[in-house]
């Protein structure tokens, strides 16, 4: 799992490349938590389309960013159509804004 | 209908065989052309249930053997993935979608739902400290009701 | 030194898990980032040992299971193949380089050697009638002695 | 496996692509008999640049090729840095020509 980040204004861009799945969540968590909080801002958008596999656990990671950063609004900038079967069936789009282009 | 392949796989219950498990199974499955899409659904339930087995079943232990077998057919594949861990006692509340005994660990509970979304079919079978057994199966080149 | 993980895969002695049989062992490497010499010289070599089972253990009846264990460390790889086949009498005859008990099927006798070549170590024990079993080791990212 | 050809004066030229294992090896000396018996050439060049794997078994399949097609001349016109390995190895460059670049 790598990640990327980018700021433009109030917004944190985040990108995704690699394997999100439970052996790399630890790492994921630490890596996002850190970003997101030294940033400083209040929108953050997650970029995926690089990302190889997600699975449930994946979810969670995204989840769990959401619930410990009250503070911020969460987007799915960019997906692809493997992560897109997973982020719908997960629900995850109740939570996270979707930006359609 | 006819059995084509069969295998058989031991390893042991640690996060980098997450990765290792979905591989063997889409390398597995290879010879029957799947499309990419159901390649990619077979690695995604392969994976839920095989990270099932190390957090739950074996609870991080990094200690126990996962096993994994698979058959595969004409136009589908059986796979099948077993621990020796703690089990389940509620197989049906823990089927509900969102539902997780792990909260504090960040789990999203959709595990189960992912399975039974990405397979063609899925059945569990558990017993409280004897462990657990996933059977899924996946038909090849479906066309999707979706679509 | 510690070992990092184990697996043991079981299958059909079929000429499809030939390639089946490499890409697993690839798979089971990877995480110790081999250079793509080492990922190849351990396909090719497990490529060798599953073939000569099929072909000579099995002689190509179809029948009969291959075990295909590993043992990963820090900066090897240990690789165990296995056949329940006709096994080899003259150990010493079948690794001579160009030696082989199938000339008709334009085998080229070059198994052993390949394996020998490719891998860093190599034994083979054989009993007639109850089998073969080959035990490989590759160390990682070695300097050849060539270049 | 795969075998795409040409014929240039009195040479045929074998392309061979994808991976030479025994499973496909059958298949593989059916394609390539036909094609030398009916091009009628006496020069055929192996191109294996862009074979993927091969091992032991399609170095009989070469040493076959030999044998049987006695009147022709067979060369290994490209390989690549992991073929290398094995053709050297298995002592085909004693019988099969090099084309030097
Ligand atoms: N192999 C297993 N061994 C023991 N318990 C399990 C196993 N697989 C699933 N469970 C139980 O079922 C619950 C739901 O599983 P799942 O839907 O995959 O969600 P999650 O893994 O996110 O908790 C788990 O929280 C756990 O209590
Ligand atoms: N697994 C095996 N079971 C029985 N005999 C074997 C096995 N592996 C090798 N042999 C014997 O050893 C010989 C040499 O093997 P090898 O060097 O791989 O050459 P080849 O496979 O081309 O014959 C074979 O021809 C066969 O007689």
């Amino acid at each position: 799992m790598n990640i990327k980040h980018r700021a433009v204004g109030n917004t944190l861009e985040l990108y995704l490349s690699g394997e999100l799945d439970e052996h790399s969540s630890h790492s994921a968590r630490e890596k996002l938590d850190d970003l997101i909080e030294s940033s400083g801002k209040n929108i953050v958008v997650f970029n995926l389309e690089n990302l190889n596999f997600m699975d449930s656990t994946g979810i969670g990671v995204l989840l769990g960013r959401y619930k410990k950063h009250k503070s911020c609004n969460m987007y799915i900038g960019s997906s692809n159509s493997y992560l897109d079967k997973l982020l719908k069936a997960s629900g995850i789009y109740q939570i996270f804004n979707k930006i359609e282009e | 209908m006819e059995i084509i392949n069969r295998m058989k796989l031991e390893f042991d219950a640690i996060s980098i065989n997450e990765a290792f498990a979905r591989s063997v199974a889409a390398a597995f499955c290879v010879t029957q052309n799947p499309n990419m899409e159901d390649i990619n659904d077979i690695k995604t339930a392969v994976s839920e249930a095989v990270t099932n087995a190390i957090v739950h079943g074996y609870e991080k232990s990094g200690k126990g053997i996962i096993i994994l077998e698979a058959e595969l057919y004409e136009d589908r594949v059986k796979i099948i993935i077993e621990d020796k861990g703690k089990g389940i006692e509620n197989i049906e509340e823990a089927m509900q979608p969102f539902y997780t005994s792990k909260p504090e660990d960040e789990r999203s509970g959709m595990g189960f739902t992912v399975m039974q979304t990405f397979m063609t079919s899925l059945s569990v079978t558990s017993e409280k400290n004897k462990g657990t057994k996933i059977v899924m199966t996946k038909k090849f080149n479906e066309v999707s009701e979706e679509n």
